[in-house]
């Protein structure tokens, strides 16, 4: 087997020097009478040239790339530059551990740094830390931070509006934590954007802080200064969760909207869809929040010599050190995911990255635009969108009209019933640069012929 | 010709353009966003500006300054670090695989397989009766873990308070077990190393909702008592929760179910040879008994007739990450287990645990020996009796080549060297190795200054943590003129 | 554009530091009334992602992976184990130049001297060269070598049987020295090897040598050491070409068949089809030869400190030294290609080359023991094959038969007629490791089906 | 960290196993082959056996050793050591394009199409009347042009016997008409490093096949008289070759057809981006103009409606290579000049000219400068007036990290220093090889033997080049216990 560099020989050798008959002596300790049980049921091993005929045969099964697809709602489909997958490739990137020795570890820390300066720049925000599993988590995650910054209070208020996924995983990380409460702040109808009364009303003293999403969840641009302005009333945080980082360099940096935390998903910098994953959570904050974020952060330090190097640091924070106290349980996360990020981000540079975020908001810009002329759908909320909008199906079930869409080869987005029971004739639709203006013209077209 | 290459940021240049993409088509007034939320570059000011082969030189050489598998020995122990085959790479990375999550099933009916498949050869080899792939690492699972042990004991009436954990256990643990809402109880192991059922019985009480235990432990050693612990815990009603990072050293050897085992989380990017990534991404597939079956997280994938089908919503803990799960890494892991099979299951156990004693065998004379049981996937030697510490030794080592064994871990052994070699690596490397220990030591004998300055040769020298706590320098800033 | 670094105030600088107002003011010794022509025809520039989809319509028009084949003819479909394409893709082995200056081109250096070591061993010979153009032209460079060698002896011998396009590259090569005669010895018509009586009759005192190929055109093994007694006998030399170099781990080494030089393609190491290239000449010989040897050569030798290190050796052999007085022309050669030989040959290892090279033998055998069955063909030459074979087509055209089976989904090998117009009925069918049991009965059952 | 790797046979041991591959599924004794024809792996003893991790780890090691464009500055003067773009590469790689050159031509219009398309870009920037794609490099190039020469010259009765060729061509040159079975005549350059009518008139008589001129030459300096030599040779019923391998120079800003140019050659490997790979593979594609057209060798593609065609046999020159020359060579040309385009296709000269002439503006007063003609894409000093050898300072740049220029060539310039920056390399790049250059010179000045003994920083330190030819080790040899 060449995975196995011991031959038969070393074996024997090394069996004497261990003075053993029988490699199973090693194995003593283990219950002897369930040890060595029969492998009948595992199947064989197969070699590499069937490995790929065997996985060529289950690739074809997946007929997805045959389609136009607008999905979105979380996982973006943006265009990766081949620079970005060779460089990430290299196995000096892909092979080692966590940093734990930064001195064999430059190459590794010092792209997290950069990465770390990159999504400083992109949220506003003081400090980055070096990643999170994923947008959901990383809400989650979020939420944990508020709870512990803000001691005594104990509500966490989420914005109705948040992507779903992300709204059932921070309800299954703070479900059992008897001391904390979720308060779920609703959206207007009308504009798909937080409902400022209901904030109004919800936010109260006991209030740690609010997590709300922008661009929310239908696509929608909040106006995160008023609510961070409301919640600062309160005393409370202001937390804004971002989906979708392709709207971070087109949208107003949260940091300039008074939000305390910026938390979200930035698969769409360099990682493919993948089916969902691996993907990128990420972390930046005002300075005030550094010694309570949970995660790998890198900081610049001097060696003996006084040459500049990286290193983790703030490791008080975390579980190898501080246990059930740590800010959080993470150890392994995403470094290689935030390591092809910041390629991605250093490669389509500022000009790049401007123009790719514009091009987003202004395909779907004119998909609304030329959508109006067709009365059988609606869009729902077209004013202040980044690159995904809700679409009402007015002549048939949601269900028939993505079904005769897909049968012309084109896959119209996320039902939102799956999500909200309000939304039953409803399409979350998205537009990222991979889209031309051909497939766009093709979509209303194909639109325009289930009249 | 190493050098260390400038911060990406200092290299930058307004103007220069590392990207190509095709144009818009369309004019900037069909934008429809209010002026308020619209970004003009703020805080962009300095966003670098490269051309391609600057991108590429900066990587290319930040990418010789690190230590990796790839490049050499790295018996960090804990953390499996064996080889990470290139075909499973490549065959992750065919973009059939790289669908969207919310595709209709039908079209996706490949990825809704691999799944599949995958559980089921995680249920072959651990025995249990169900798994979920959708935790991101190994801290993941165990924290789901724990959560579908809360969910289930909630389920019977009461969620009780307290998870036991042995003191040689992974920060991970306690810190997961804290997340889940529990209340954590540390429990000694004994002089060997292990726990032994009367100390646990001595923590036995109504409030104990599971024990922890990690299997082979951190030292390497097997915890021989696990059956009769299950069976103590299970009389209790309480659970065991099996932290399975360490299953390298009994894949084939041993079925976890089969020793009582209620729940346990595995990691891909250990015992299933996907990579590290220079700290992930993993993915820690979590698996339990029959009875825990409903609290499963969802999405839940299941065959039905001819079509694979996941239960995406409203189903068992609910969700605790988005999608899947880390997708393409689960397509590592069984391009894996396909290569490896029925014939070399027993044998990546077997050699892991051979190297790892052969080593210990080597020097267990030079080195001391806290714990003397059996080792199985690794081995924990102390720096107690040296007038340098495991620090010390460590960077030397680096000024060999090697990477350095996990330091200070477990924490129950005074200055750990934690020594893990895996299966991937030959009787040469070994021997290498034990010999360049011996030389390090005679060293730290004759002239211990050597090693407290060391490492010598790396592209940067021994690192100031403390000034970097201390400055907290966390990201680049301009330079002002 | 991503290639260029400058930007324009850079451009401008430095412009002003050379005291220029245009850069085309550099351009001024170029004839100005032809200088800067209109680029009026040229298309403009394509960005990455429509690059991206040009291509991919490009290479759906090619359908050739759809089908079985069984074509070979000097251009071998074997597997490549992914580590090859991983390592050797690598940039820091991808983007050097020839290794001018060792100190920075160990790596290169090194696997260049590991590769002529296995070459050698493999062919049973003293010494290698790092790397020719390909198979036909190495065959030339042989003949050319040989004459060198030989001096005062003009006339080249070559086998009939030698691959045509090797033959015609020869006659190109050879045309225009005067000085040098060609003589084609022919072969056997009942066996397709070489007639040693034509053969003994041709050797004459102003012989420099033969060059003939084993495996040749036809898939036959050659007597090489009869043949080189022969040539022995007249004091000439004895060439054997190899076009499948995936024969030399299964045949008996020339080198211990009196063999003096042996030259061929060694594309079956590791190197995929693309469509004719870059493939990779090799070339070995006995230790007498090395200073005539066309192309680069490495040595050991050790550093100011007595370290071991390798370096381009004997290059007074070469044009850059010798200009007309050369062994060849040749500059850049095939330096990657040996590379990716190298590592395909270490990672098959000796076990896997042993079990690969008889398989390929196998799958032809039972070829021809199925076959046989059919009295519609005829396997013309059914001894002494390595893996590939004549197959005689009874019953209908050779175009018919291969239509027919294409129209199945086969390729069924190369129409001799291309070649020689004695084999209007023949085709070339080749067999390698890739073709499965079930792939060999699927083509056995279509030609049964053509009765 | 970078250790010398070992060689691979030492790293070997008998049983070790580095492939993965399908058993055989027939026997042995289905053989076909006389006893006396199998091997039983004579002479393949000592083959290596390694493990697949060996095998990443000996390959990932030796890639640390070597300097490359991806790593850093390669001024290496007529090499145009251009950025390889990856994703050239990437589409190369492409299974699709990888058919086999004897598949039906209908099956495999793809591949025909890039290679008709990219002969219609070479010719369109060249302005010949039709390429051969098949010449496998720069050398093959010069070899099939001179044969055309030839073959034309032939068909009008005469071949003629003398090539003439400027002292200050490439090796190449020289070589590649002795083998076309010319004898060559060098002619001197004039004191500005260029050939000037008369004295090429002075060597101008009947046996005169054709001149080979590099142009811009191997001085980076442009042949100005080269319309008046054209028409010279042509009087005199003589051809123009013109060595292209220099084209960077002027792409886009003259087309060699408009010049008077009669055959030429172009190196992909140069100046259209495709990478050297430590020394090939290359391409070196050979346009003619109209009336050379029928010898041109085979294969000749061509579109006949719809459909491609390529005319295989019994054409021409004859064949100079086996199929269709360097096809995937061709695909990554044809992707860079795809991603060049109009817009930019200037501006490859104009910044590599631009390039090249700050470093001769920045250096001119610290370095001899022989020939003061204007310098295209490259400069060429001399190490004239120096207390140390060219070779001192290219080795001292090592230490720097810095690959050096092209040394002692060309022949007519004393201790030449041929720089060629190429237009991918930024100005902060060429600053700092400037400066570095002026250190060097001042190390030079101040202490020639640091210069004499450099390198000190690369993984070998100088090597002894003479003892290599001298011992002739040309092949690792078992030692002998
Ligand atoms: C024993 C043990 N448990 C849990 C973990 C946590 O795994 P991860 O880093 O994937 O979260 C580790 C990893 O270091 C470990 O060694
Ligand atoms: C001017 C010139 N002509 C010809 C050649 C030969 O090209 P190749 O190395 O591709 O054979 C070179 C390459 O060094 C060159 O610089």
């Amino acid at each position: 087997m060449r995975y196995f560099p011991l031959t038969d020989s070393d074996r024997e050798e090394m069996r004497k020097c261990l003075g053993i008959k029988d490699t199973r002596e090693l194995f003593s300790d283990i219950p002897q009478d369930k040890a060595y049980y029969p492998l009948d049921h595992i199947p064989p091993a197969v070699p590499e040239d069937r490995l790929l005929e065997t996985f060529k045969e289950i690739a074809k099964k997946n007929k997805f790339s045959e389609y136009l697809s607008f999905l979105g709602g979380g996982a973006y489909r943006h265009f990766i530059p081949e620079v970005v997958n060779h460089l990430s490739g290299k196995g000096e990137f892909v092979t080692p551990y966590t940093p734990y020795q930064p001195e064999v570890s430059q190459g590794s820390l010092q792209a997290m740094f950069e990465y770390q300066t990159m999504m400083a720049m992109l949220t506003g925000m003081d400090v980055s830390n070096a990643s999170l599993y994923d947008g959901g988590t990383a809400a989650a995650e979020a939420a944990l931070l508020v709870a512990r910054k803000a001691r005594k209070k104990n509500t966490i208020l989420i914005a109705r509006n948040l992507h779903p996924e992300y709204i059932e995983i921070i309800e299954t990380y703070l479900r059992d934590l008897v001391e904390l409460k979720i308060q779920y702040v609703d959206f207007e109808r009308t504009t798909g954007t937080v409902n400022l009364e209901d904030l109004n009303k919800k936010v109260c003293d006991d209030c740690a802080g609010l997590l709300f999403q922008s661009p929310n969840f239908f696509g929608g641009v909040e106006d995160s200064q008023k609510i961070s302005d409301i919640l600062h009333g309160k005393d409370a945080l202001s937390v804004q969760v971002v989906a979708e980082a392709m709207s971070l360099p087109f949208l107003k940096p949260a940091g300039q909207m008074g939000v305390d935390i910026v938390v979200g998903e930035a698969q769409s910098f360099g990682l493919p869809l993948g089916y969902g994953g691996p993907y990128l959570g990420f972390m930046t904050a005002k300075k005030d929040f550094v010694r309570q974020m949970p995660g790998r952060i890198v900081g610049e330090t001097l060696d003996v010599e006084g040459k500049r190097g990286y290193v983790l640091t703030l490791s008080t924070r975390e579980q190898h050190i501080k246990r059930e106290k740590a800010t959080s349980n993470i150890c392994s996360n995403e470094a290689w995911c935030a390591l092809r990020a910041g390629m991605y981000l250093a490669t389509m540079g500022k000009t790049g990255l401007l123009k790719i975020a514009k091009s987003n908001h202004l395909n779907a810009a004119y998909f609304v635009k030329e959508i109006k002329k067709f009365p059988h759908v609606t869009v729902k909320y077209p004013k202040n969108f980044f690159n995904e909008i809700v679409l009402e199906i007015n002549n048939m079930t949601v269900d028939d009209f993505t079904a005769k869409l897909e049968a012309k080869g084109i896959l119209l987005g996320v039902p939102l019933k799956w999500f909200h029971k309000d939304y039953e004739k409803a399409v979350l639709v998205n537009f990222t640069e991979v889209h031309k203006k051909k497939d766009i013209d093709r979509l209303i077209n194909a639109i325009g012929e289930l009249k | 010709m190493n050098k260390l290459p400038e911060l990406i940021f200092n290299e930058s240049k307004e103007g220069k353009i590392g990207y190509s993409f095709s144009e818009t088509e369309f004019p900037d007034d069909i934008i429809s966003l209010d002026d308020q939320y619209r970004r003009d570059g703020q805080n962009l000011e300095d966003f670098p500006q490269l051309s391609e082969v600057e991108i590429v030189r900066h990587y290319t050489n930040l990418s010789h300054l690190n230590h990796s598998v790839d490049s050499g020995f790295y018996p960090l122990g804990s953390c499996t670090m064996k080889y990470n085959p290139k075909i499973n790479e490549a065959i992750a990375g065919w973009e059939e695989f790289s669908a969207h999550p919310y595709a209709p099933l039908k079209l996706v009916q490949g990825n809704l397989e691999i799944m599949n498949t995958l559980e089921k050869w995680l249920k072959d080899v651990t025995g249990m009766a169900g798994f979920t792939l959708t935790p991101a690492a190994g801290a993941h699972g165990e924290f789901t873990g724990i959560k579908i042990i809360r969910a289930h004991l909630a389920a019977k009436g009461n969620p009780r308070k307290i998870i036991l954990i042995p003191d040689s256990a992974h920060g991970t643990n306690p810190a997961s077990a804290h997340f889940s809402g529990y209340e954590v109880k540390e429990i000694p192991s004994n002089e060997n190393g292990i726990l032994d059922v009367a100390s646990l019985e001595a923590h036995l009480n109504e409030d104990v909702a599971a024990l922890m235990m990690t299997n082979p432990n951190t030292l390497g050693v097997f915890e021989r008592n696990i059956v009769e612990i299950s069976q103590a815990l299970h009389k209790n009603g309480s659970l065991l929760y099996m932290d399975g990072a360490n299953m390298n050293a009994f894949m084939g050897i041993v079925k976890p179910g089969d020793l009582g085992v209620d729940v346990l989380h595995l990691n891909l990017h250990k015992t299933f040879s996907t990579p590290h990534g220079g700290g992930g991404p993993g993915s820690g597939p979590v698996g339990v008994t029959e009875e825990l079956l409903p609290h499963l997280p969802v999405p839940v994938i299941s065959k039905q007739g001819d079509l694979y089908h996941a239960a995406y919503f409203n189903k068992g803990l609910g969700r605790v990450k988005n999608f899947y799960g880390n997708f393409l890494i689960m397509v590592r892991a069984l391009v894996y287990l396909m290569s490896i099979g029925k014939e070399n299951l027993r044998k990546v156990a077997e050699d892991a645990v051979l190297n790892a004693n052969y080593i210990r065998k080597n020097l267990e004379n030079d080195l001391d020996l806290p714990y003397k049981f059996k080792s199985l996937h690794e081995v924990v030697f102390s720096d107690k009796g040296l007038n340098v510490k495991t620090l010390d030794i460590a960077k030397r080592l680096l000024d060999f080549g090697i990477h350095p064994f996990t330091v200070y871990f477990p924490l129950i052994v005074h200055g750990a060297m934690m020594i893990e070699p895996t299966e991937t690596e030959s009787k040469e490397t070994l021997d290498i190795f034990i010999r360049t220990m011996k030389t390090i030591l005679k060293e730290a004998a004759e002239d211990p200054a050597k090693l407290q300055n060391a490492p010598y040769s790396t592209p940067v020298r021994r690192l100031d943590e403390v000034l970097a706590a201390r400055q907290l320098a966390l990201k680049w800033e301009k330079k002002q003129e």
